[in-house]
Protein backbone atom coordinates (compact mmCIF):
# COMPACT_ATOMS: atom_id res chain seq x y z
CA UNK A 1 0.00 0.00 0.00
CA UNK A 2 1.80 3.31 -1.22
CA UNK A 3 0.84 6.38 1.32
CA UNK A 4 1.61 10.13 0.51
CA UNK A 5 1.59 12.91 3.00
CA UNK A 6 0.90 16.73 2.42
CA UNK A 7 1.47 19.92 4.07
CA UNK A 8 1.78 19.60 8.00
CA UNK A 9 1.28 16.15 7.92
CA UNK A 10 4.12 15.52 5.65
CA UNK A 11 6.23 17.94 8.07
CA UNK A 12 5.14 15.99 11.46
CA UNK A 13 5.71 12.34 10.09
CA UNK A 14 9.03 13.43 8.36
CA UNK A 15 8.30 11.69 5.30
CA UNK A 16 6.12 12.56 1.85
CA UNK A 17 5.46 8.77 0.81
CA UNK A 18 5.96 5.45 1.79
CA UNK A 19 5.18 1.83 1.26
CA UNK A 20 3.20 -0.03 3.84
CA UNK A 21 2.03 -3.47 4.18
CA UNK A 22 0.03 -3.19 7.38
CA UNK A 23 -2.05 -6.19 8.39
CA UNK A 24 -4.36 -7.64 7.05
CA UNK A 25 -7.33 -6.47 9.42
CA UNK A 26 -6.93 -3.04 8.29
CA UNK A 27 -9.46 -2.91 6.04
CA UNK A 28 -10.53 1.17 6.17
CA UNK A 29 -8.68 4.34 6.31
CA UNK A 30 -9.95 4.75 9.61
CA UNK A 31 -8.02 1.19 10.53
CA UNK A 32 -4.98 2.49 8.90
CA UNK A 33 -4.41 5.86 10.73
CA UNK A 34 -4.79 3.59 14.18
CA UNK A 35 -2.05 1.31 12.80
CA UNK A 36 -0.18 4.59 12.00
CA UNK A 37 -0.30 5.90 15.06
CA UNK A 38 1.54 3.26 16.88
CA UNK A 39 4.54 3.64 14.83
CA UNK A 40 5.87 6.45 16.52
CA UNK A 41 5.47 9.64 17.67
CA UNK A 42 5.00 11.54 14.50
CA UNK A 43 2.47 9.72 13.45
CA UNK A 44 0.63 9.89 16.85
CA UNK A 45 0.97 13.57 16.23
CA UNK A 46 -0.06 14.24 13.19
CA UNK A 47 -2.63 12.26 13.30
CA UNK A 48 -4.13 13.54 17.14
CA UNK A 49 -7.00 15.21 15.60
CA UNK A 50 -8.97 13.11 12.73
CA UNK A 51 -11.01 16.34 12.05
CA UNK A 52 -8.07 18.21 10.63
CA UNK A 53 -7.57 15.20 8.32
CA UNK A 54 -8.44 14.56 4.80
CA UNK A 55 -8.35 11.54 2.66
CA UNK A 56 -7.94 10.68 -1.02
CA UNK A 57 -8.31 7.21 -2.06
CA UNK A 58 -6.14 6.62 -5.15
CA UNK A 59 -6.89 10.11 -6.17
CA UNK A 60 -9.90 10.52 -5.16
CA UNK A 61 -11.47 12.31 -1.85
CA UNK A 62 -12.60 9.36 0.20
CA UNK A 63 -14.06 9.11 4.14
CA UNK A 64 -12.55 7.81 6.97
CA UNK A 65 -14.55 4.83 6.44
CA UNK A 66 -13.67 3.90 2.73
CA UNK A 67 -12.51 0.50 2.37
CA UNK A 68 -8.82 -0.08 1.19
CA UNK A 69 -6.39 -2.95 -0.16
CA UNK A 70 -2.52 -3.60 -0.83
CA UNK A 71 -2.74 -1.99 -4.19
CA UNK A 72 -4.50 1.44 -2.82
CA UNK A 73 -3.00 4.89 -2.87
CA UNK A 74 -3.83 6.60 0.24
CA UNK A 75 -2.96 10.33 0.99
CA UNK A 76 -3.36 11.87 3.90
CA UNK A 77 -3.32 15.71 4.03
CA UNK A 78 -5.27 18.67 6.05
CA UNK A 79 -8.01 20.53 4.18
CA UNK A 80 -7.10 22.05 0.93
CA UNK A 81 -6.62 25.55 0.50
CA UNK A 82 -5.57 26.71 -3.29
CA UNK A 83 -7.08 28.72 -5.46
CA UNK B 1 -7.93 23.75 -21.02
CA UNK B 2 -6.44 22.92 -17.41
CA UNK B 3 -2.38 23.40 -16.26
CA UNK B 4 -0.94 23.22 -13.37
CA UNK B 5 2.46 24.50 -13.38
CA UNK B 6 5.65 26.36 -11.58
CA UNK B 7 5.97 29.40 -14.05
CA UNK B 8 3.72 32.25 -14.46
CA UNK B 9 1.39 33.07 -17.24
CA UNK B 10 0.44 35.34 -19.63
CA UNK B 11 -3.58 36.30 -18.57
CA UNK B 12 -4.10 38.28 -22.10
CA UNK B 13 -2.87 35.51 -24.28
CA UNK B 14 -4.96 32.51 -22.18
CA UNK B 15 -7.89 34.93 -22.88
CA UNK B 16 -6.95 35.15 -26.19
CA UNK B 17 -6.57 31.92 -27.00
CA UNK B 18 -9.71 30.72 -25.51
CA UNK B 19 -11.85 32.94 -28.48
CA UNK B 20 -9.55 32.75 -30.95
CA UNK B 21 -10.90 32.16 -34.23
CA UNK B 22 -14.43 31.75 -32.87
CA UNK B 23 -17.14 34.50 -33.57
CA UNK B 24 -19.84 32.73 -31.37
CA UNK B 25 -19.24 33.98 -28.25
CA UNK B 26 -20.54 36.53 -26.30
CA UNK B 27 -18.48 36.96 -23.41
CA UNK B 28 -15.38 35.81 -21.78
CA UNK B 29 -15.44 36.19 -17.53
CA UNK B 30 -12.09 35.52 -15.81
CA UNK B 31 -10.28 35.85 -12.11
CA UNK B 32 -7.07 36.06 -11.21
CA UNK B 33 -6.00 35.03 -7.59
CA UNK B 34 -2.54 36.69 -6.36
CA UNK B 35 -0.57 36.53 -3.50
CA UNK B 36 -0.94 38.91 -1.20
CA UNK B 37 1.40 40.73 1.20
CA UNK B 38 -0.61 40.57 4.17
CA UNK B 39 -2.44 37.68 6.06
CA UNK B 40 -4.62 37.61 9.23
CA UNK B 41 -2.81 40.62 10.31
CA UNK B 42 0.90 39.44 9.89
CA UNK B 43 3.32 40.76 6.70
CA UNK B 44 3.68 37.41 4.49
CA UNK B 45 7.31 37.55 2.71
CA UNK B 46 6.57 34.59 0.42
CA UNK B 47 3.87 31.16 -0.13
CA UNK B 48 4.89 28.06 -1.43
CA UNK B 49 1.98 26.11 -2.84
CA UNK B 50 2.21 22.76 -2.19
CA UNK B 51 0.00 20.34 -4.57
CA UNK B 52 -0.56 16.44 -5.26
CA UNK B 53 0.66 15.32 -8.80
CA UNK B 54 -1.65 13.40 -10.77
CA UNK B 55 -5.01 13.74 -8.24
CA UNK B 56 -4.61 17.82 -8.47
CA UNK B 57 -5.23 17.66 -12.74
CA UNK B 58 -8.17 15.10 -11.89
CA UNK B 59 -9.74 17.08 -9.47
CA UNK B 60 -9.67 19.83 -11.90
CA UNK B 61 -10.83 18.04 -14.94
CA UNK B 62 -14.22 16.67 -12.68
CA UNK B 63 -14.89 20.62 -11.61
CA UNK B 64 -14.40 21.82 -14.82
CA UNK B 65 -16.56 18.64 -16.33
CA UNK B 66 -19.24 19.82 -13.51
CA UNK B 67 -19.27 23.61 -14.75
CA UNK B 68 -19.73 22.33 -18.62
CA UNK B 69 -22.76 20.38 -17.11
CA UNK B 70 -24.06 23.65 -15.44
CA UNK B 71 -23.55 26.25 -17.64
CA UNK B 72 -23.57 26.00 -21.40
CA UNK B 73 -19.65 27.49 -21.92
CA UNK B 74 -17.57 27.55 -25.15
CA UNK B 75 -14.39 27.35 -23.12
CA UNK B 76 -12.97 27.31 -20.22
CA UNK B 77 -9.37 27.14 -19.34
CA UNK B 78 -7.65 26.88 -15.73
CA UNK B 79 -4.34 27.28 -15.02
CA UNK B 80 -3.00 27.25 -11.02
CA UNK B 81 0.43 27.53 -10.23
CA UNK B 82 2.39 25.94 -7.55
CA UNK B 83 5.84 26.31 -5.80
CA UNK B 84 7.19 29.13 -4.10
CA UNK B 85 5.58 32.85 -4.93
CA UNK B 86 6.12 36.62 -3.56
CA UNK B 87 3.41 38.99 -2.95
CA UNK B 88 2.10 40.27 -6.29
CA UNK B 89 2.42 37.29 -8.06
CA UNK B 90 -0.07 35.25 -9.76
CA UNK B 91 -1.39 32.38 -8.54
CA UNK B 92 -4.27 31.29 -10.45
CA UNK B 93 -5.99 31.98 -13.42
CA UNK B 94 -9.85 30.52 -14.14
CA UNK B 95 -11.56 31.95 -17.35
CA UNK B 96 -14.75 30.83 -19.16
CA UNK B 97 -16.49 31.58 -21.96
CA UNK B 98 -19.89 31.92 -23.15
CA UNK B 99 -22.54 32.69 -25.33
CA UNK B 100 -24.35 34.87 -22.56
CA UNK B 101 -22.33 36.79 -19.32
CA UNK B 102 -23.94 35.43 -16.62
CA UNK B 103 -23.18 32.14 -17.58
CA UNK B 104 -19.81 33.47 -17.79
CA UNK B 105 -19.58 35.01 -14.57
CA UNK B 106 -21.50 32.56 -12.39
CA UNK B 107 -19.16 29.39 -13.99
CA UNK B 108 -16.12 31.48 -13.20
CA UNK B 109 -17.17 31.95 -9.19
CA UNK B 110 -18.41 28.08 -9.28
CA UNK B 111 -15.16 26.87 -10.71
CA UNK B 112 -13.18 29.60 -8.43
CA UNK B 113 -14.92 28.59 -5.46
CA UNK B 114 -14.63 24.66 -5.71
CA UNK B 115 -11.04 24.97 -6.70
CA UNK B 116 -10.57 26.46 -3.52
CA UNK B 117 -12.44 23.42 -1.06
CA UNK B 118 -11.81 20.49 -3.87
CA UNK B 119 -8.53 20.67 -5.42
CA UNK B 120 -5.26 19.28 -3.86
CA UNK B 121 -3.54 22.70 -3.16
CA UNK B 122 -2.07 23.28 0.09
CA UNK B 123 -0.38 26.65 0.87
CA UNK B 124 2.63 27.74 3.20
CA UNK B 125 3.46 31.38 4.11
CA UNK B 126 6.60 33.19 5.60
CA UNK B 127 5.77 35.70 8.07
CA UNK B 128 7.79 37.44 10.81
CA UNK B 129 7.51 34.77 13.40
CA UNK B 130 8.36 31.90 11.11
CA UNK B 131 6.81 30.00 8.37
CA UNK B 132 2.78 28.66 8.75
CA UNK B 133 0.63 26.49 6.98
CA UNK B 134 -2.48 28.80 6.01
CA UNK B 135 -5.88 27.19 7.80
CA UNK B 136 -8.95 26.38 5.77
CA UNK B 137 -11.39 29.18 5.37
CA UNK B 138 -14.94 28.46 6.81
CA UNK B 139 -16.23 31.17 4.21
CA UNK B 140 -14.16 29.42 0.97
CA UNK B 141 -16.52 26.15 2.52
CA UNK B 142 -19.76 28.07 2.75
CA UNK B 143 -18.75 29.93 -0.86
CA UNK B 144 -18.55 26.31 -2.12
CA UNK B 145 -21.67 24.91 -0.37
CA UNK B 146 -24.16 27.99 -2.22
CA UNK B 147 -23.54 25.76 -5.17
CA UNK B 148 -24.35 21.79 -3.81
CA UNK B 149 -27.90 22.37 -4.65
CA UNK B 150 -27.40 21.31 -8.14
CA UNK B 151 -24.56 18.93 -7.61
CA UNK B 152 -24.73 16.26 -10.00
CA UNK C 1 -9.85 54.05 -14.77
CA UNK C 2 -12.22 54.44 -17.74
CA UNK C 3 -11.72 54.93 -21.36
CA UNK C 4 -14.36 55.01 -23.97
CA UNK C 5 -12.40 54.44 -27.48
CA UNK C 6 -12.99 52.85 -31.15
CA UNK C 7 -9.04 51.13 -30.71
CA UNK C 8 -8.75 47.66 -29.57
CA UNK C 9 -7.89 46.93 -26.27
CA UNK C 10 -5.06 44.50 -25.01
CA UNK C 11 -6.98 42.54 -21.36
CA UNK C 12 -3.57 41.69 -20.08
CA UNK C 13 -1.82 45.28 -20.53
CA UNK C 14 -5.08 46.14 -18.64
CA UNK C 15 -5.44 43.90 -15.66
CA UNK C 16 -1.60 44.16 -15.32
CA UNK C 17 -1.67 47.71 -14.83
CA UNK C 18 -4.64 47.14 -12.44
CA UNK C 19 -2.37 45.23 -10.24
CA UNK C 20 1.43 46.57 -10.77
CA UNK C 21 3.44 47.47 -7.84
CA UNK C 22 0.84 47.05 -5.94
CA UNK C 23 0.94 43.98 -3.55
CA UNK C 24 -2.27 44.00 -1.02
CA UNK C 25 -4.53 42.71 -3.90
CA UNK C 26 -6.26 38.95 -3.37
CA UNK C 27 -7.69 38.86 -6.59
CA UNK C 28 -8.65 40.33 -10.22
CA UNK C 29 -12.34 39.31 -11.84
CA UNK C 30 -12.55 40.78 -15.59
CA UNK C 31 -15.22 40.31 -17.93
CA UNK C 32 -14.45 40.89 -22.06
CA UNK C 33 -17.89 41.43 -23.68
CA UNK C 34 -17.42 40.56 -27.62
CA UNK C 35 -19.13 40.86 -30.81
CA UNK C 36 -21.54 37.14 -31.58
CA UNK C 37 -21.82 35.98 -35.34
CA UNK C 38 -25.59 35.83 -34.66
CA UNK C 39 -28.24 37.25 -32.42
CA UNK C 40 -32.28 36.31 -33.07
CA UNK C 41 -31.34 33.32 -35.60
CA UNK C 42 -29.84 35.99 -38.03
CA UNK C 43 -26.11 36.07 -38.95
CA UNK C 44 -24.59 39.30 -37.90
CA UNK C 45 -21.86 40.48 -40.21
CA UNK C 46 -20.72 43.39 -38.40
CA UNK C 47 -21.99 45.67 -35.37
CA UNK C 48 -21.41 49.52 -34.91
CA UNK C 49 -21.76 51.37 -31.57
CA UNK C 50 -23.17 54.25 -31.05
CA UNK C 51 -22.68 56.21 -28.33
CA UNK C 52 -23.13 60.17 -26.56
CA UNK C 53 -20.07 61.26 -25.97
CA UNK C 54 -19.34 63.54 -23.02
CA UNK C 55 -22.23 61.54 -21.19
CA UNK C 56 -21.10 58.40 -21.63
CA UNK C 57 -17.81 59.18 -19.95
CA UNK C 58 -19.93 61.07 -17.18
CA UNK C 59 -22.44 57.85 -16.44
CA UNK C 60 -19.33 55.27 -16.80
CA UNK C 61 -17.66 57.14 -14.10
CA UNK C 62 -21.25 57.22 -11.92
CA UNK C 63 -21.44 53.39 -12.38
CA UNK C 64 -17.62 53.19 -11.54
CA UNK C 65 -18.04 55.32 -7.93
CA UNK C 66 -21.13 52.97 -7.19
CA UNK C 67 -19.45 49.95 -7.23
CA UNK C 68 -16.40 51.48 -5.45
CA UNK C 69 -19.51 52.58 -3.08
CA UNK C 70 -20.53 49.15 -2.66
CA UNK C 71 -17.51 47.23 -2.37
CA UNK C 72 -13.68 47.25 -1.18
CA UNK C 73 -12.23 47.63 -4.37
CA UNK C 74 -8.26 48.28 -4.90
CA UNK C 75 -9.14 49.67 -8.36
CA UNK C 76 -11.37 49.19 -11.51
CA UNK C 77 -10.59 49.40 -15.16
CA UNK C 78 -13.46 50.05 -17.46
CA UNK C 79 -12.89 50.45 -21.34
CA UNK C 80 -15.88 50.92 -24.13
CA UNK C 81 -15.36 50.77 -28.04
CA UNK C 82 -17.47 52.62 -30.28
CA UNK C 83 -17.88 52.37 -34.04
CA UNK C 84 -17.73 49.53 -36.38
CA UNK C 85 -16.75 46.17 -34.89
CA UNK C 86 -17.00 42.57 -36.29
CA UNK C 87 -17.55 39.27 -35.01
CA UNK C 88 -15.06 38.00 -32.52
CA UNK C 89 -14.22 41.61 -31.76
CA UNK C 90 -14.25 43.07 -28.00
CA UNK C 91 -16.60 45.69 -27.24
CA UNK C 92 -15.90 46.18 -23.02
CA UNK C 93 -13.65 45.47 -20.57
CA UNK C 94 -14.37 45.72 -17.08
CA UNK C 95 -11.64 44.54 -14.39
CA UNK C 96 -12.21 44.89 -10.61
CA UNK C 97 -9.70 44.59 -8.01
CA UNK C 98 -9.94 43.69 -4.23
CA UNK C 99 -8.47 41.74 -1.44
CA UNK C 100 -11.67 39.46 -1.57
CA UNK C 101 -12.52 37.53 -4.66
CA UNK C 102 -16.34 37.77 -3.27
CA UNK C 103 -16.25 41.70 -3.85
CA UNK C 104 -14.27 41.37 -7.01
CA UNK C 105 -16.55 38.96 -8.77
CA UNK C 106 -19.56 40.64 -7.16
CA UNK C 107 -18.83 44.51 -8.50
CA UNK C 108 -17.42 42.97 -12.16
CA UNK C 109 -21.07 41.30 -12.66
CA UNK C 110 -22.85 44.66 -11.07
CA UNK C 111 -20.65 46.83 -13.17
CA UNK C 112 -21.66 45.18 -16.50
CA UNK C 113 -25.01 44.93 -15.56
CA UNK C 114 -25.14 48.92 -15.16
CA UNK C 115 -23.05 49.63 -17.79
CA UNK C 116 -25.80 47.98 -19.99
CA UNK C 117 -28.57 49.88 -18.94
CA UNK C 118 -27.09 52.85 -17.50
CA UNK C 119 -24.58 53.86 -20.46
CA UNK C 120 -25.61 55.81 -23.54
CA UNK C 121 -24.36 53.06 -26.20
CA UNK C 122 -26.64 51.96 -28.86
CA UNK C 123 -25.90 48.90 -31.15
CA UNK C 124 -26.90 48.74 -34.52
CA UNK C 125 -26.25 45.00 -36.39
CA UNK C 126 -25.64 44.09 -39.84
CA UNK C 127 -27.82 41.28 -41.06
CA UNK C 128 -28.55 39.68 -44.03
CA UNK C 129 -32.11 41.31 -44.21
CA UNK C 130 -30.45 44.74 -43.60
CA UNK C 131 -29.54 46.57 -40.73
CA UNK C 132 -31.19 46.99 -37.64
CA UNK C 133 -31.15 48.61 -33.96
CA UNK C 134 -30.85 46.18 -31.32
CA UNK C 135 -33.28 46.38 -28.70
CA UNK C 136 -33.12 46.48 -25.03
CA UNK C 137 -33.18 43.21 -23.55
CA UNK C 138 -35.70 42.89 -20.23
CA UNK C 139 -33.13 40.54 -19.06
CA UNK C 140 -30.58 42.94 -18.76
CA UNK C 141 -33.24 45.42 -17.25
CA UNK C 142 -33.89 42.48 -14.48
CA UNK C 143 -29.91 41.78 -14.10
CA UNK C 144 -29.54 45.81 -13.18
CA UNK C 145 -32.66 45.50 -10.74
CA UNK C 146 -31.23 42.93 -8.63
CA UNK C 147 -28.16 44.95 -7.27
CA UNK C 148 -30.92 48.64 -6.23
CA UNK C 149 -31.74 47.39 -2.86
CA UNK C 150 -29.01 49.19 -2.02
CA UNK C 151 -29.08 51.29 -4.97
CA UNK C 152 -27.58 54.98 -3.21
CA UNK D 1 -31.68 74.55 -26.62
CA UNK D 2 -29.48 72.30 -28.10
CA UNK D 3 -31.44 68.52 -28.66
CA UNK D 4 -29.37 65.55 -29.57
CA UNK D 5 -30.97 62.24 -31.33
CA UNK D 6 -29.50 59.11 -31.26
CA UNK D 7 -29.28 55.76 -32.91
CA UNK D 8 -32.58 55.14 -34.85
CA UNK D 9 -34.41 58.18 -33.49
CA UNK D 10 -31.44 59.97 -35.09
CA UNK D 11 -32.34 58.20 -38.22
CA UNK D 12 -36.19 58.96 -38.56
CA UNK D 13 -35.22 62.80 -37.80
CA UNK D 14 -32.56 62.93 -39.75
CA UNK D 15 -30.32 65.27 -37.84
CA UNK D 16 -27.81 64.29 -34.67
CA UNK D 17 -28.24 67.80 -33.14
CA UNK D 18 -29.88 70.86 -33.65
CA UNK D 19 -30.63 73.98 -31.60
CA UNK D 20 -34.19 75.12 -31.20
CA UNK D 21 -35.93 77.58 -29.46
CA UNK D 22 -39.27 76.77 -28.61
CA UNK D 23 -42.21 79.00 -26.84
CA UNK D 24 -41.65 80.05 -23.27
CA UNK D 25 -44.58 77.39 -22.57
CA UNK D 26 -42.23 74.35 -23.52
CA UNK D 27 -41.04 74.25 -19.83
CA UNK D 28 -40.55 70.10 -19.81
CA UNK D 29 -39.36 67.51 -21.98
CA UNK D 30 -42.92 66.14 -22.44
CA UNK D 31 -43.56 69.70 -23.93
CA UNK D 32 -40.59 69.30 -25.88
CA UNK D 33 -41.35 66.28 -27.71
CA UNK D 34 -45.27 67.35 -28.20
CA UNK D 35 -43.58 70.74 -30.00
CA UNK D 36 -41.11 68.70 -31.66
CA UNK D 37 -43.77 66.45 -33.40
CA UNK D 38 -45.56 69.05 -35.00
CA UNK D 39 -41.85 69.74 -36.98
CA UNK D 40 -42.67 67.16 -39.39
CA UNK D 41 -43.42 64.02 -40.25
CA UNK D 42 -40.06 62.54 -39.04
CA UNK D 43 -40.22 63.79 -36.01
CA UNK D 44 -43.86 62.83 -35.47
CA UNK D 45 -42.85 59.28 -36.46
CA UNK D 46 -39.75 59.00 -34.48
CA UNK D 47 -41.91 60.65 -31.06
CA UNK D 48 -45.09 58.12 -31.80
CA UNK D 49 -44.54 55.82 -29.11
CA UNK D 50 -43.09 57.44 -25.33
CA UNK D 51 -43.13 53.98 -23.99
CA UNK D 52 -39.65 53.69 -26.49
CA UNK D 53 -37.85 56.89 -25.58
CA UNK D 54 -35.18 57.84 -22.91
CA UNK D 55 -33.84 61.42 -22.23
CA UNK D 56 -30.72 62.92 -20.54
CA UNK D 57 -31.07 66.62 -19.43
CA UNK D 58 -27.60 67.83 -19.23
CA UNK D 59 -25.82 64.55 -19.89
CA UNK D 60 -27.96 62.98 -16.86
CA UNK D 61 -31.38 60.52 -17.41
CA UNK D 62 -34.37 61.87 -16.84
CA UNK D 63 -37.77 61.61 -16.61
CA UNK D 64 -40.33 63.04 -19.43
CA UNK D 65 -41.67 65.34 -16.65
CA UNK D 66 -38.20 67.01 -15.86
CA UNK D 67 -38.10 70.79 -16.26
CA UNK D 68 -35.84 72.24 -19.19
CA UNK D 69 -34.81 75.71 -20.01
CA UNK D 70 -33.56 77.56 -22.60
CA UNK D 71 -29.72 76.99 -21.67
CA UNK D 72 -30.07 73.14 -21.31
CA UNK D 73 -29.12 69.98 -23.71
CA UNK D 74 -31.38 67.67 -24.04
CA UNK D 75 -30.87 64.36 -25.64
CA UNK D 76 -33.25 61.79 -26.73
CA UNK D 77 -32.51 58.26 -27.60
CA UNK D 78 -34.03 54.76 -27.65
CA UNK D 79 -33.53 52.75 -24.45
CA UNK D 80 -29.30 51.87 -24.41
CA UNK D 81 -27.77 48.81 -25.18
CA UNK D 82 -24.41 49.19 -24.78
CA UNK D 83 -22.01 46.28 -23.10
Amino acid sequence: MKLLYFAWLKQRIGVAEETVAPPAEVRTVAALVDWLRARGPGYAQAFADLSTIRVAVNQEFARLDAAIGPDDEVALFPPVTGG
Amino acid sequence: MIRVQQEDFDVGAEMARLTAGRTGIGGVACFVGLVRDVAGGDAVAAMTLEHYPGMTEKALARIVAEAEARWPLDGVVVVHRYGRLLPGDRIVLVATASGHREAAFESCAFLMDWLKTKAPFWKREETPAGERWVAARAEDDAAAARWKAGES
